[in-house]
């Protein structure tokens, strides 16, 4: 019974987690992207400095009409956003925020996260094709070839922490973390932050939903709360993909009093990633598609490997 | 039945059904979508073999890579959103490979019937046989040669896509003196 | 030196051959017919020198095959070689005057020189696979002389004929092979002589049936025995006038040496099985050869066929089994060789000047024209259908009398009807060759070719060429000992006894 | 578990990617049955090795190749079919018939020997 | 690493110094200049001859590497053997390659295919065919056979804006990737019942069990596939025409004798090494497939008039000659051992001819893009020499004298079941090969036939590559007609 | 040389300086913007002035000005004759295509047109964004008085009819008195 109980607690606060994180990286988004445009953002929802905008969003979104449109296939047009968004709610049950604190130790736990997250593209995809739009299927094809060759130097560089930590399962690799390792392993984490943001198709790297060109992407036809799940999901994707970050490269929970405030430290990290990834969509101009190949194929896979190669050596000597 | 099994036939029974739509579905996508399912319920039952490893690659490159690869074709060949009426080769075909299948089915569950029955998998003890450590090593132990013969492999598909993709490749037509008649 | 006269037998024609290969064109093209009358007189003068002198040569090649260069001259073998190294010096000689329509003569004597190899090796050949090797090497040579040199007004064409020729006799050579490869595999062995000495032994009746069958298919097709020899007009009349005397005088005779030689010694008893059925198609092949003779238009076509009904004389001699009856075939064989060459010289030489080889268009009054030609041609009618002192008798009268006779183990009466109905088949070539005088050579000439200028009668270096064979035919004739002291031995010991 | 269970759900999978690959007529759709097919391969693979507790776990790295193999095809051969497209407009394979053979010709090679 | 496999490079050389060869073509690639791309290839060949070369220290002793440890049952197994066997498909297909370039270099140079990903992919496929040879077990079987296949499919369809390439190319994907399937699902069951991956331990399981497992008898059959695909046996035989004729020429080349040979290493492998025990059950249906392949490859190559559909078709029939001695391999160990050679040494010869015919074949096709039979006539008169070489190969691959070589490989196949007491496939066989007579002689014939009326006879210039190509296939077939004994011997 | 990715950080740096500085955004309904003088709001119509011409509405590039007018025939004066005018009957903008260029404005001889600095004047009804005469007339009290060309020059007319205006109001108290009685 308590074993039951246990987990219904985990789950309860997976969900909470996962629906917490997002709304807060959003809110940030939202003052921070002003600021940094010297707007003052959100100033009225819920009073003090529109710190409930985005709970107002999401009722606005509740109050829409749901449009599908007449020629589209309507079973995956609708099943799409789901798809978009479970994996990420999936992948938050592995990611340990303590010692000892994580929703579901597994063996192969990064294995897991990449796996399930690589998922994710096919919500993409399916809203694409489904929409029965052609900005949608540009969108969704962009999308696709984007993740496609992200996923790459994406999985080199979590294959070097792996290898340095020579273990698979994330608690275990956060324990093997040592400080020097943010050295060590930069090339990777930079690598990995980079595909990540490339996969969650953020600015700079939204070419896939390049409004001036093809509207909003695979999500042009949306409207109500599935849009609304297709932004969640893009914000779940930031929190899953800063906490990877964090508990693969950053140390996790490791800093000053990490017993106690361990899960602190994690969540910190995590959110300080997050503005980094706010701020890097303020700064920079979105990239083309050729650049973007470019950018994955001869920028981030040479890095990768390199950092593969610099761990296995490392692993070897010490 | 245990529970493991009763989940087993359960993720069966989903493989075996999606399997069957993927093959009969007129809907080019929707076949794609249904060999997620199948691929999807198939690498559940790796897990419940507690071949977890191989479950968690199954998901990251077949559902993952593959099936978005599949996708990727599948649009870029412009395929149509509802029914389409060619996908299928005539009754007559139809009916011979239903029967070729069935009869294929009949043979081998027969012969697999006759070698293994009463034979059954202990799913107790060692669980470890699955897990990443143990594949791992099992790789660097006994299999290196045939990993690194797929990595050549692997970069061999590589830069056979990227050359067939390229559009300097290969004369064009109107530059081709005569060209093949 | 006399171990090495035989390879050196083989190695003249080749390098006549190699020479005209391998020789830059224009020297190649100038000294093509010099070359070509050197190698084969060198040849013929190495095979008499052989015949005399010659030991067996034997050198390993290819050990995983067991295949060893063995070769070996006999009773048997001898008359055969002298007769093609002979055939093939004539048809040479023939081709300084006669030059080919079709031109490229270089490319017609290196074929004619490799044919040669062939047909020598052949006959040389002491083991079974070397036996195979060489019987194949003849077919390439012999294709290419027939579909590029060779005439279309046969049915289908010449490059047809020539497809003809060469698919039916790689059909046979093919179940040949197998035969062979049978043999190695139940004795281990692919010595001739080896195995005509343990007679059979290791193979079991049955296999010695399928082997005999194996082999004598083979054979059969090349001699050609009835009702395998559907080939056989066509490429005689297709084929160039050289290339129809090597066809019908030297590469019929590999076949009923091949069945003399190996198929009859190394499966005795299998042959004792088949010999009532080959002597039977034998019978068959002499009636239908005279009959269709009968209705032929063609005197090219006519020949062939009459080749067919004495070919079935020699298989009617080895289907008897005893040494009278084989040496009989070998004695036609030699004769035939000799006659149906000199047959397919004449008609040729006609052909030329008439540039037709229909009988009704020929007419009559061959004497008259050309008196020469004409007598010739009688007198090769004549001993081809057996007039007793020319070589024809011999054979014929010899068959017959081994019928008369047959192997003990064979049902006498059998053969005793075989024996009649080929001598009601000797009847009817007397019939078809008397016709054909009286239809060619006698009577008044047709007015057609009373104006042509062109009709000369044979020249100097044609009678040169013929004369010795008239010669060989009266001396064959008159004296059969000369050649049945050479063969009678050696086929007492085929026979194992 | 019996032994029989994974084995038969294989069974099965594979005579359906059979049944797939002879009837589609979509390039993409026919490799869609060919991923059924290794499906089975692999689900037997596994099963295989896990009842035979394989001191080697031969199947299940084998499961790992196969996967692998079957993503490098899957690549190369999307190259193909997307080559065959814009060369043809279509990924069905009965059109695809540019080389198919020449109608007979009875002369055939008989008459370039002339 | 502890527990990790001891290496001996020694062993694995060949196959290192082409896949080390393979990449290093690919950089080398990136830096050279765009006019100057087929200095990639050449790079190639020359890498190819340094893994000949690598051979050398490796003949006599049997070399293992890549072992797994022995258990209660089993002794130690190794992966990767050098033996005798493998050495001889290693040279036949580093050989091959080296030709299979030389022929390419011009190619290269017309068809503005790039140089360095062509030499990358081409090399890739053969350092899969070098592991293959070597191979010994099923896993690296498996890999190195798609190993020898993916590159293989990329290269068929690399001349991108043809539509026969690509179509082409698509033929043989699907084909492989079905017949892979069925192969592995087939693997799937051996190790199933037998529990052993390596080949000398399947052998041994294989042994030991009494009486023949249906599922083990199944498993069997269907492993077959893959390499009945490989080598474009009958029913896994359609892509060959097409493929050969939609591919660049050199590329058919590479695919009907490089990836051929590979494939009847690989089979003869498994077969002999692994599947020994159950030789009376999978050799009847080598056996009849071997009859329907020879038949079926035949009977279409005499409709065909084009030269490489022609070679396409009578590759499928000489593949079932090459499995005729498989398939009358009996019951017993000895049997197969004793039946092995002669496939091998087939496979050796047609190598040879084979090649021998697609190096003329090339070299018309450059100047003939149609290449028809139609295209050879009267070759011999204004290319002796290239005629002849052709003549000859055509000689060879038809067994007539002087074509010596291809009839002493056809007496060797010929020689098996005759041995094995397999006389039905000896007189299917027989049938067949008077039936191949016909077209390759009558297109010999066209050689030496009178140029159709007002058709230009074709003379070509020829580069030194080809006429080096040409040369080294003539001079090999002339060789081996004289003293057969390498090839035949070849196991010995 | 320059350092590889001196730009990126700069650009970052940007951003963050940026924020770090204090925002200068108006919080506008709260707080009313002080708009520059002669800002361009809204059009306003001094109808009177207005002679029915018709060049604004033609000059207009979006086609947003209506005009609508009669003929009147003016009952003669002693010993003249009868005259006839144009009368206005409507007069309307259409906001929702204006685009403010103010071209109309410059094209009036008669300085009938004015800008506005108002700007509030939103609507949920895209048709109460086209605006009547009244309502335009109603702009006239918010045009700005025109600065002085030269500051010893007599006083603008506008300024006194305006300062009278706004007197007469005062007195009443009532809504601001439309300038167009005060214009005369």
């Amino acid at each position: 019974m308590t074993t039951v109980l246990e987990v219904a607690l985990r789950i309860v606060l997976v969900l909470g987690v996962f629906l917490v994180l997002p709304l807060l990286v959003g809110q940030t988004e939202h003052k921070a992207m002003a600021h940094m445009q010297s707007r003052l953002g959100p100033m009225y929802a819920g009073g003090f400095h529109g710190w409930a905008q985005l709970i107002a969003d999401g009722v606005k979104f509740a109050q829409k009409e749901d449009i599908v449109p007449a020629g589209a296939d309507r079973a995956v047009f609708k099943l799409a956003p789901a798809v978009a968004l479970l994996p990420y709610l999936i992948v938050l049950v592995a990611i340990p925020v303590g010692p000892g604190l994580v929703a579901q130790d597994l063996d192969a736990g990064l294995f897991f996260v990449l796996a399930v997250m690589a998922v994710g593209v096919l919500g993409a995809l399916m809203a694409g094709w489904a929409s029965a739009n052609k900005f949608s299927l540009l969108g969704g094809l962009r999308s696709a070839a984007q993740l496609m060759s992200y996923e790459l130097p994406f999985l080199l560089a979590a294959a070097s922490v792996a290898m340095a930590a020579g273990t698979l399962s994330l608690p275990a690799i956060v324990g093997a973390w040592q400080p020097w390792w943010l050295i060590w392993q930069l090339p990777g984490a930079v690598v990995f932050f980079v595909a990540g943001l490339a996969e969650l198709q953020r600015p700079p790297f939204d070419m896939p939903v390049a409004d001036s060109e093809i509207i909003f992407g695979a999500f042009t036809e949306y409207t109500g709360l599935r849009f609304a799940l297709f932004l969640l999901a893009e914000y779940a994707g930031i929190v899953v993909l800063c906490a990877l970050t964090t508990v693969l490269f950053l140390g996790g929970w490791h800093g000053p009093f990490a017993d106690q405030l361990g899960w602190l430290w994690t969540l910190l990290k995590t959110m300080v990633l997050a503005f980094v990834v706010i701020w890097l969509r303020v700064s920079y101009p979105r990239l083309r598609a050729d650049q973007l190949q470019r950018l994955a194929w001869q920028g981030l896979v040479p890095v990768a490997l390199a950092q593969l190669a610099l761990t296995g050596v490392v692993v070897v000597v010490t | 039945m245990s529970v493991v099994e009763v989940l087993f036939v359960l993720l069966g029974i989903v493989a075996v059904g999606s399997a069957l739509l993927v093959v009969t579905t007129n809907q080019l996508v929707h076949a794609a979508l249904w060999l997620v399912v199948c691929l999807g319920s198939v690498a559940g039952c790796y897990l419940l073999l507690s071949a977890e490893f191989v479950a968690w690659v199954q998901v990251l490159i077949y559902v993952g890579a593959v099936v978005v690869l599949l996708l990727f074709g599948l649009m870029l060949t412009r395929a149509p959103i509802g029914a389409s009426t060619d996908l299928d080769a005539g009754l007559g075909q139809r009916a011979v490979a239903a029967l070729t299948a069935g009869g294929l089915a009949g043979i081998v569950i027969t012969a697999l019937v006759d070698a293994f029955s009463g034979e059954r998998i202990d799913l107790g003890g060692d669980v470890s046989t699955g897990s990443s450590a143990s594949a791992g090593s099992a790789l660097f132990r006994g299999w290196v040669l045939p990993f690194e013969v797929l990595s050549l492999l692997l970069l061999a598909a590589l830069v056979g896509a990227i050359v067939l993709s390229r559009r300097d490749v290969g004369v064009e037509p109107e530059a081709a003196d005569g060209g093949p008649t | 030196m006399s171990d090495l006269l035989l390879p050196l037998l083989l190695a003249v024609p080749l390098a006549g051959c190699v020479a005209l290969l391998v020789l830059p064109g224009r020297t190649a093209d100038r000294f093509a017919l010099p070359i070509g009358l050197v190698a084969t007189a060198l040849t013929m003068a190495v095979a008499l020198w052989s015949v005399f002198a010659a030991t067996p040569y034997n050198a390993s090649w290819v050990p995983s095959l067991g295949l060893r260069v063995q070769l070996g001259l006999d009773g048997i073998s001898d008359p055969l070689v002298l007769l093609t190294a002979f055939l093939t010096f004539l048809c040479i000689v023939f081709t300084v005057r006669v030059q080919p329509e079709a031109g490229r003569v270089r490319a017609l004597v290196g074929l004619v020189l490799l044919l040669e190899v062939g047909m020598l090796g052949t006959f040389l050949a002491l083991d079974l696979l070397l036996f195979f090797v060489f019987f194949e090497v003849v077919l390439i040579p012999m294709w290419f002389v027939i579909a590029q040199w060779g005439d279309d007004t046969v049915p289908g064409g010449r490059v047809r004929a020539a497809n003809t020729f060469i698919i039916y006799t790689l059909l046979g050579s093919a179940v040949m092979l197998l035969g062979i490869l049978l043999v190695r595999a139940k004795t281990g062995t692919f010595d001739i002589a080896a195995l005509t000495a343990s007679g059979g032994a290791g193979m079991s009746s049955n296999v010695q049936v399928l082997v005999f069958l194996a082999l004598g298919l083979g054979f059969a097709v090349k001699t050609p025995m009835w009702p395998l020899h559907s080939w056989l007009p066509d490429a005689h009349t297709a084929a160039p006038t050289i290339g129809s005397v090597l066809l019908a005088g030297v590469l019929l005779k590999m076949g009923t040496y091949g069945l003399i030689r190996i198929a009859v010694p190394v499966a005795p008893q299998g042959a004792e099985v088949v010999a009532p059925f080959l002597g039977a198609f034998a019978v068959v092949g002499i009636v239908y050869g005279a009959l269709a003779c009968l209705v032929q238009r063609d005197l090219k076509r006519l020949i062939a066929f009459s080749s067919v009904g004495h070919m079935g004389f020699v298989l009617l001699g080895i289907a008897t089994l005893t040494p009278v009856g084989i040496n009989g075939a070998l004695y036609a064989n030699v004769a035939h060789g000799l006659i149906s060459g000199l047959l397919f010289f004449l008609v040729g030489a006609i052909k030329d000047r008439h540039h037709t080889s229909s009988i009704a268009e020929l007419g009559g009054g061959l004497y008259d024209r050309m008196p020469r030609l004409g007598g010739l041609l009688v007198f090769a009618a004549v001993a081809s259908l057996g007039l007793p002192g020319l070589a024809g008798f011999w054979g014929e009268m010899l068959t017959l009398l081994g019928a008369f006779d047959p192997a003990p183990g064979l049902n006498r009466g059998y053969y005793l009807t075989l024996m009649a109905i080929a001598g009601l088949g000797l009847v009817l070539t007397t019939v078809y060759f008397v016709s054909l005088i009286r239809r060619v050579a006698q009577g008044q000439t047709a007015p057609r070719w009373q104006q042509a200028l062109l009709l000369r009668d044979a020249t100097p270096l044609e009678l040169a060429v013929w004369a010795p064979v008239v010669a060989l035919v009266v001396v064959l004739g008159c004296w059969p000992k000369l050649l049945l002291d050479a063969t009678d031995p050696a086929v007492r010991m085929l026979l194992g006894g | 578990m019996p032994l029989l269970m994974p084995l038969l759900v294989a069974a099965l999978l594979f005579s359906i990617g059979a049944y797939g690959v002879l009837v589609r007529r979509n390039a993409i759709l026919v490799l869609m049955s060919v991923e059924l097919m290794l499906n089975a391969v692999n689900l037997n693979l596994v099963a295989f090795d896990v009842w035979l507790r394989d001191a080697l776990l031969s199947g299940q790295v084998f499961t790992l190749f196969v996967i692998t193999i079957a993503a490098a095809e899957v690549g190369l051969g999307l190259a193909i079919v997307l080559l065959v497209f814009r060369n043809r407009e279509t990924s069905q394979l009965d059109l695809l018939t540019e080389l198919r053979e020449e109608p007979s010709d009875p002369a055939g090679v008989g008459t370039a020997a002339r | 690493m502890a527990g990790t496999q001891a290496i001996d490079y020694t062993a694995l050389a060949p196959a290192l110094v082409v896949a080390v060869t393979a990449l290093g073509v690919l950089v080398l690639d990136l830096f050279l200049p765009a006019g100057r791309k087929v200095v990639a290839a050449w790079a190639g060949t020359g890498g190819l001859v340094v893994a000949l070369a690598t051979l050398l220290p490796l003949v006599g002793d049997t070399r293992r590497t890549f072992c797994v440890p022995a258990t209660n049952v089993d002794p130690v197994s190794c992966s990767y053997v050098v033996d005798h066997l493998t050495l001889v498909f290693q040279v036949l297909v580093l050989a091959g390659a080296v030709v299979v370039m030389l022929l390419s270099l011009d190619t290269l140079r017309d068809s503005r295919i790039p140089a360095g990903e062509y030499s990358f992919l081409l090399l890739s496929s053969v350092a899969g065919a070098v592991t293959l040879a070597a191979s010994r077990d099923i896993l690296t079987l498996v890999v190195a056979l798609e190993v020898v296949s993916l590159p293989a499919f990329a290269l068929v369809a690399l001349r991108r804006f043809d539509s026969r390439s690509s179509e082409a190319a698509l033929k043989l994907f699907l084909v492989s990737v079905v017949s892979t399937a069925v192969m592995l699902f087939g693997l799937s069951l051996v190790y199933g019942t037998t529990g052993a991956v390596h080949l000398d331990r399947i052998a041994s399981a294989l042994a030991r069990s009494d009486g023949r497992l249906p599922a083990t008898v199944l498993g069997v059959t269907l492993s077959l596939a893959g390499f009945g695909f490989k080598v474009a046996a009958v029913p896994f035989h359609f892509w060959a025409p097409d493929t050969y004729s939609g591919a660049p020429v050199p590329v058919a080349a590479y695919l009907s004798v490089v990836s051929k040979a590979a494939g009847f290493v690989g089979l003869a492998v498994l077969l002999t090494r692994g599947f020994g025990p159950y030789a009376d059950v999978w050799a009847p249906a080598v056996a009849v497939i071997a009859a329907l392949t020879m038949t079926v490859g035949n009977l279409a190559a005499l409709r065909q008039r084009s030269a490489v559909r022609l070679l396409a078709w009578s590759s499928i029939a000489q593949s079932g000659y090459m499995l005729v001695p498989l398939g009358s391999a009996a019951h017993g160990a000895g049997s197969v051992d004793a039946v092995l050679p002669a496939t091998v040494a087939y496979v050796l010869a047609y190598a040879v001819m084979n090649l021998g015919a697609f190096s003329v074949v090339t070299l018309v096709g450059r100047h003939r893009p149609r290449n028809a039979i139609e295209d050879y006539r009267g070759l011999g008169r204004t290319e002796p020499l290239t005629a002849f070489a052709l003549a000859f190969a055509l000689a060879c691959l038809a067994g007539l004298p002087p074509g010596l070589l291809g009839l002493f490989a056809k007496v060797v196949v010929f020689q098996a079941p005759v041995e094995q007491g397999v006389g039905w496939l000896a007189v299917v066989m027989a049938v067949n090969v008077v039936i191949g007579l016909y077209y390759y002689l009558a297109w010999a014939a066209a050689l030496y036939a009178r140029p159709a009326e007002g058709a230009r006879p074709p003379s070509y210039r020829i580069s030194w590559s080809d006429g080096l190509a040409i040369g080294i296939t003539l001079g090999a077939a002339v060789w081996l007609s004289v003293l057969p004994r390498m090839v035949l011997e070849a196991l010995r | 040389m320059r350092l590889p990715g001196a730009g990126l950080a700069k650009g970052l740096a940007v951003t963050m300086r940026t924020m770090t500085k204090r925002s200068v955004t108006d919080q506008y309904p709260d707080v009313k913007p002080e708009l520059p003088p002669r800002s361009r709001g809204v059009i306003a119509l001094l109808e009177e002035n207005c002679t029915v011409c018709m060049l604004c509405a033609r000059e207009c590039p979006d086609w947003c000005i209506y005009i609508d007018s009669h003929k009147e025939t003016i009952p003669a004066p002693e010993g003249g004759r009868e005259r006839q005018r144009n009368v206005l009957d409507r007069f309307a903008i259409d906001f929702s295509l204006c685009m403010y260029c103010g071209i109309c404005i410059e094209a009036c001889p008669f300085d009938a047109l004015f800008w506005s600095p108002e700007f509030e004047y939103a609507e949920f009804d895209i048709r109460n964004m086209t605006h009547e005469k009244e309502r335009l007339g109603q702009w006239m009290s918010t045009v700005p008085p025109p600065p002085a060309v030269d500051g010893r020059a007599e006083r603008p007319k506008e300024l006194d009819a305006a300062r009278k205006a706004m007197e007469k109001a005062a007195a009443p108290a009532a809504p601001p008195a439309a300038p167009v009685e005060a214009a005369e």
